[in-house]
């Protein structure tokens, strides 16, 4: 006959858990009995005298659990002791009836979770803001994943937040990363000490799954939505998250993300870096450098550079080092063009963007406008580039998909590539085609087969026409989707997969600049 | 016992910010008249799904979902479910955090005079009946019916069993050094030999009200011999030495007194608390009340 | 700080719209509650004027 | 602007710490207030003859044959669109009546007094299942038994409930509540309560056997004895809430097969209505589908008013088919109602929710806010007189009834 037994300091059960416990244990096979009692001295002498008191239970004391169980032999006393305490660890993680009550309301949403600190609102814009502000009045931060919500509401919100110094993330805000839990669409990165404010979706997503894949990590990234940056909204939630990741202590390395901000805007988010200490690293994409550095940040010309810009100044790479390493891929990168080109005859001219990303969308007309030229877009930089027709492409083309003339009645393009395949195919019949640009952004949110749905089009329009087909994945190996699996599937389906949309917009930038390949 | 060594490490209260931040999330339902709510901060002693008990500048206050009820050292807050409460890292509770302007206080002292005492005699057996009935098989209720000592089976079963027997039985006759033995002994977080002497407690209390004799000096020295380092289980004894009820035990004794129609329910919610502490409190109640009212109090006439 | 408050808090969601936000989350091991949410005054925009009036808003 | 939440728990305390007890019975012409000779009383807001449904039209003919003011259904029908007999709510004279609600003025009402408030509530007797006049019937059966009723079954409750002193209406909800009634559709606890209290005293003050044991038999025959005394207790709460400056608490909600109307504390004696519906999901008796139901009807509803019947449901799990689910959905249909609702009524416990007290006052901003509408635990009649009770199931209150009162609040107030 065995006894073993564990003291359990500072642990606490219900007397509820113990007994049931003790109960199941004396059950196993051949476990004489089973006990779980508080280490006072009754309880040891009552052990004792049931031969289950251990040496190492004699100073127990009265507010220690002692777990004793006697049994047949070592085997079954050491099993027996082990289940015993499985058994008392899966008692913790019991759920609650409570839990399966839908609560109505925000304000009784606390109630079956207390200590709420965040709310995602993605209801419709016209009710979106009144529950803002209700979350607001709790004290509570939130993301507004909706959009088309009235402009007057929307300052009134931002204005409220900055007040209380509460995030505002939103409205329109597709991804934020708060410590850690990917909020909305938003890929899953590794932790670190790279804090991002980001007014640009798709642009906080490729920031940071490149600093997550090149080893860096995020400690916070905060969404804000495109509109902050517009003057009236004097970028209320941009200053609020730019504020806190300064006092952030895990925060190191702060990167910054948007189209050029209104100058009045710019200054502001001056005023609050001159008290910063940390580096910062701005991506205003398509902003002057100049303007940038003059509010102390270190300008970034894109978001690829903004990211490793930043890894290497979280690892405390040298400059000399970095503009190295980036000197020797972009000659990789021409290379590769110089070998690609020549695959092309001579009526291929044309570039041919179908984006899921907005931001991807911008950059790569900011990247391309100096290497090809005019490029039209639904969403031009240059109004008078604007397509007569977004269905169709004239000369350089760039679509942003995620457009509303493109998603009403329509899921988001990151969710329903139905429409891109489509006009993929037919771009690939064009002749003078020379690079049909795709770009996938995976993450939580979007959708979960990208590989399936696109693999076998970009192998259809390879038979149909000669158009290179370019493709840049935004995302990393930990999103449900697995990045690196389905970069695999477009290879093989014959695309040119780059990871970074600027690499990609470049490559399709030297191949265009020199058609030939010589 | 200092703060510094309350186990509470695991068990602290992430939503409970630090001071000054009072974004306050619960709110509060009833409060116990033992509770100073001058001192807000304190630390968490145990926090289970129902209960956090805190250490709140040296004494026990608890924090409590509704279906614990109130209690001299309660406070109901309004929320079916506290594990939420409990998820991270750190040890300190912030009262401040709880919204006190609804809540009302509750007043643990037993609604009994010697007028009531005939009723509440004849309604004593239905009590006793509902608690060999209905008690949980492990509890102290085979002292009130002898076939439920069939329940212990393991040896260690019965030896807890025996020594409950006989050192309470001790106790009883008059060893009030007895109670030494009795302590500590048994199942669960506040082991039953502590329950049952929280259970006489009680009973001297009521006992005292229906006859109109002094029991306090006696009930403050069983206190004192009975008191453990075991603090929930002190605080039990405390309050009961002090005649203060938890609101449960409240309802049955208002029950028992006057609304024969309402001791059902009361003493089934009573005998819901913990596995057996609802039980053998009860029997202690019983029994001790049922030699009382045969032979006085046994440790007075020894003296 | 409110906001280091919440970096430096578990974080606690409750989810007004779309479910797939909070099964992500779910998924990642955060704590997420969602609301049943229905459109106040069943959308009707003159009452929910004169609802924000009695509401104090 | 007034303080709305004051007001509210306002409200709700009078709702609260009201002392309903049944102090006696007595003859409608004589007790009810503002009864006349030619006056019949019906259940809901005011309708007129020509917009009254089948059920309820079935009730006027059976009480002026039974008053002897007509001999056929013809006469009846007549007599009622000859504008000399007086149409008027039950609420307008401190009366509820379940279904059509149809008081007479030689019909015996039970008396209940809410002591704390010194106001007083009226209701007839339950005539129990099946062919009633409440459900519309007006064959010789269903007058006969009403003319026992009135004859027999009237004095003999009467004289017991006086020798009893009257009767503690609270502690027999209370009770039944943990004995799986919500007091609305199922009130079988609170009947065989109401039995256990009454059969002494009847044997005490009645003298022959044969009229003891019939009239214990109809008690313990008829589950729903006690309905008309559940909402005559919730009338009585609910009337001292009533006018207080600034309250968004609604004091009555009921049904005339036609309308469903509301009345709210802050607005006085308007009605505010809109039509009533037909309960989409309910349980139908075998035999009987949605085409055979009359729109929601019935005064009962001053149960959900009062935080029982269907906010109590999770109370009920015998009758859980009604809400098309398990006794957790029940619980969550109760649960829901918190978030409507200004407090709790710690008196009513839901003994599966750990007894905390039922959901109690209706703050129509709240259901206005959350979209969120209170929903009513109910039996269904026969859309043709007569036929009586078809079914039974949960019903929404119509969300316009709250829209209109929102606007009249604004109105009057902000």
């Amino acid at each position: 006959m065995v006894a073993k037994g564990v003291i359990k300091k500072g642990e606490y059960f219900d007397s509820v858990t113990l007994m049931l416990v003790a109960r199941d244990a004396s059950k196993i096979d051949g476990v004489i009995d089973a006990t779980i009692v508080m280490g006072t001295a009754q309880n040891k002498s009552i052990l004792e005298m049931s031969e289950m008191l251990l040496d190492e239970f004699r100073n127990a004391s009265d507010n220690d659990l002692i777990i004793a169980v006697k049994a047949k032999n070592e085997a079954a006393a050491v099993s027996g002791l082990k289940s015993t305490q499985d058994l008392l660890e899966r008692s913790r993680q019991k759920t609650t009836d409570s839990s399966e009550y839908m609560p109505k309301s925000i304000e009784s949403a606390f109630k079956v979770l207390p200590g709420a600190n965040m709310v995602i609102i993605s209801v419709a814009g016209k009710y979106a803001a009144e529950e803002a502000m209700k979350a607001l009045q709790h004290d509570l931060h939130v993301m507004i994943f909706s959009d088309n919500v009235p402009k007057d509401k929307t300052l009134e919100i931002k204005k409220l937040g900055r007040e209380k110094g509460l995030l505002v993330m939103g409205p329109d805000c597709g991804t934020a990363i708060i410590n850690g839990a990917p909020l909305g669409f938003a890929n899953v990165v590794n932790r670190g000490d790279i804090g991002i404010v980001s007014a640009a979706g798709t642009g906080l997503q490729e920031v940071s799954s490149i600093i997550s894949n090149e080893g860096g990590g995020i400690s916070q990234g905060i969404g804000t939505g495109g509109i902050d940056m517009k003057k009236d909204f004097g970028g209320l939630s941009f200053l609020t998250g730019l504020e806190a990741l300064i006092a952030d202590p895990q925060t190191k390395i702060i990167t910054l993300i948007s189209k050029p901000p209104h100058p009045e805007v710019l200054e502001r988010i001056g005023e609050v870096l001159k008290t910063n200490k940390k580096p910062v690293v701005a991506a205003f994409l398509g902003a002057d450098p100049a303007l940038v550095k003059s509010i102390g940040a270190i300008p970034a010309s894109s978001l690829e550079e903004a990211a490793l810009l930043s890894v290497s100044l979280s690892k405390d790479v040298s400059m000399e080092q970095f503009n190295k390493e980036i000197k020797e891929s972009e000659n990789k990168l021409k290379e590769l063009a110089k070998g690609l080109a020549k695959q092309l005859q001579p009526e291929q001219k044309y570039l041919r963007g179908l984006f899921q990303g907005g931001t991807l969308a911008y950059e790569t007309q900011v990247i391309l406008k100096d290497m090809i030229g005019e490029i039209n877009s639904n969403v031009p930089l240059d109004p008078t580039l604007k397509l007569a027709d977004s269905w169709r492409s004239v000369g350089h083309t760039v679509v942003d998909l995620g457009e509303d003339e493109f998603t009403v009645g329509r899921p988001h393009p990151q969710i329903d590539f139905s429409l891109r395949n489509k006009r993929i195919l037919e771009e690939a019949r064009d002749k003078s085609v020379a690079i049909i640009y795709l770009d996938v952004v995976i993450g939580h949110g979007t959708n979960l087969n990208p590989g399936e749905e696109l693999a076998p089009v970009i192998s259809e329009a390879r038979n149909a026409g000669n158009a290179l087909i370019i493709v840049t994945v935004t995302g990393t190996d930990r999103d449900p989707q697995n990045k690196h699996k389905i970069v695999k599937m477009y290879k093989d389906a014959g695309a040119i997969v780059l990871e970074r949309n600027a690499s990609a917009s470049r490559l399709a930038g030297y191949i265009l600049q020199n058609p030939r390949g010589n | 016992m200092s703060e510094l060594d309350t186990p509470s490490s695991r068990l602290g209260v992430s939503s409970f910010p630090e001071e000054g931040k009072n974004s306050v999330n619960i709110a509060a339902v009833s409060v116990g008249d033992d509770i100073d709510l001058h001192e807000r901060r304190g630390v968490i002693h145990t926090a289970f799904r129902h209960v956090i008990n805190c250490k709140v500048n040296g004494s026990l206050v608890s924090i409590v979902t509704p279906a614990i009820g109130s209690g001299p050292n309660n406070i109901v807050v309004d929320s079916a479910d506290l594990t939420s409460l409990t998820g991270r890292e750190g040890c300190i509770c912030n009262l401040s955090v709880i919204d006190f302007s609804n809540a009302r206080v509750f007043d643990s002292r037993p609604v009994l005079d010697e007028r009531d005492s005939s009723e509440f005699l004849t309604n004593f057996h239905f009590l006793e009946q509902i608690v060999i009935d209905e008690a949980s098989p492990l509890s102290c209720a085979f002292m009130l019916d002898e076939r439920r000592a069939g329940f212990f089976s393991t040896p260690f079963e019965t030896g807890v069993r025996d020594h409950l027997r006989h050192s309470y039985a001790g106790f009883l006759n008059g060893s009030i050094e007895e109670v030494g033995l009795l302590k500590g002994a048994g199942f669960g977080l506040t082991p039953q030999g502590d329950d049952l002497i929280s259970g006489t407690l009680i009973a001297i209390y009521v006992y005292g009200l229906m006859k109109q004799l002094p029991t306090e000096g006696l009930r403050h020295e069983i206190y004192n011999r009975a008191r453990t380092s075991n603090e929930i289980s002190s605080s039990f004894l405390l309050y009961a030495s002090l005649g203060r009820v938890y609101e449960k035990f409240k309802d049955l004794l208002d029950a028992l007194a006057h609304d024969r129609t309402r001791i059902h329910d009361a003493a089934s919610r009573f005998l819901g608390i913990g596995e057996t502490s609802g039980a053998d409190v009860s029997t202690g109640f019983i029994v001790s009340m049922k030699k009382f009212y045969k032979g006085g109090l046994p440790w007075l006439q020894k003296e | 700080m409110k906001t280091l408050d919440l970096f430096t808090s578990e974080l606690k969601v409750i989810n007004v719209g779309l479910t797939s936000f909070k099964e992500s989350l779910e998924q990642e091991g955060f704590k997420v509650i969602q609301v049943d949410w229905r459109p106040p005054a069943g959308g009707d925009e003159e009452v929910m004027e004169a609802l924000r009036k009695l509401m104090g808003k | 602007m007034v303080d709305m939440d004051k007001a509210n728990k306002e409200a709700l305390r009078r709702l609260v710490s009201a002392t309903p007890k049944l102090v006696g019975m007595g003859k409608a012409i004589d007790v009810v207030p503002g009864m006349k000779k030619n006056m019949l009383l019906h259940s809901g807001p005011p309708v007129t003859w020509d917009r009254m449904c089948g059920p309820m039209k079935g009730g006027v003919i059976a009480a002026l044959i039974y008053e002897g003011m007509a001999h056929t259904k013809e006469e009846a029908e007549t007599l009622a669109a000859s504008g000399q007999i007086e149409f008027s709510p039950c609420h307008h004279h401190q009366a509820v009546g379940p279904m059509a609600g149809i008081v007479s003025p030689s019909m015996p009402v039970y008396i209940i007094e809410n002591a704390a408030f010194g106001n007083k509530s009226y209701a007839t007797m339950n005539e129990g299942l099946g062919k009633v006049l409440r459900m519309g019937a007006y064959s010789p059966d269903v007058i006969e038994r009403l003319k026992w009723m009135e004859e027999v079954l009237y004095p003999t409750l009467d004289r017991a409930i006086r020798f009893l002193d009257g009767m503690d209406m609270k502690s027999i909800i209370a009770q039944a509540l943990h004995m799986g009634d919500e007091l609305h559709n199922r009130n079988r606890g609170a009947t065989s309560l109401f039995y256990r209290a009454i059969a002494p005293a009847i044997v005490r003050t009645t003298s022959d056997p044969l009229v003891i044991e019939k009239v214990l038999r109809f008690i313990d025959g008829n589950d729903h004895t006690f309905l008309n005394l559940s909402m005559a207790t919730a009338k009585a709460s609910l009337d001292p809430a009533r006018n207080i400056e600034g309250s968004t608490m609604v004091v009555c909600m009921a049904r005339n097969g036609t309308d469903f109307g509301i009345q709210v504390s802050g607005l006085g004696d308007e009605w505010f209505t809109a039509p009533a519906e037909v309960p989409p999901n309910a349980l139908y008796f075998a035999g009987f589908t949605k085409d055979d139901a009359n729109p929601d009807i019935g005064d009962s509803s001053i149960m959900e008013t009062a935080g029982l019947g269907g906010f109590a449901i999770g109370a009920a799990p015998a009758i859980v088919q009604f809400t098309g689910g398990t006794p957790k959905d029940a619980l969550n249909k109760t649960l829901s109602m918190y978030e409507i609702t200004i407090g709790e009524n710690t008196a009513y416990q839901v003994p599966y929710l750990n007894f905390r007290g039922t959901p109690t006052g209706i703050d129509v901003r709240l259901v206005v806010e959350k979209g969120l509408l209170p929903f009513i635990d109910t039996g269904i009649a026969h859309k043709n007189p007569g036929v009586g009770q078809v079914g039974a199931g949960l019903v929404d209150a119509p969300m316009e009834v709250f829209k209109k009162a929102i606007i009249a609040f604004s109105k009057k107030y902000a």
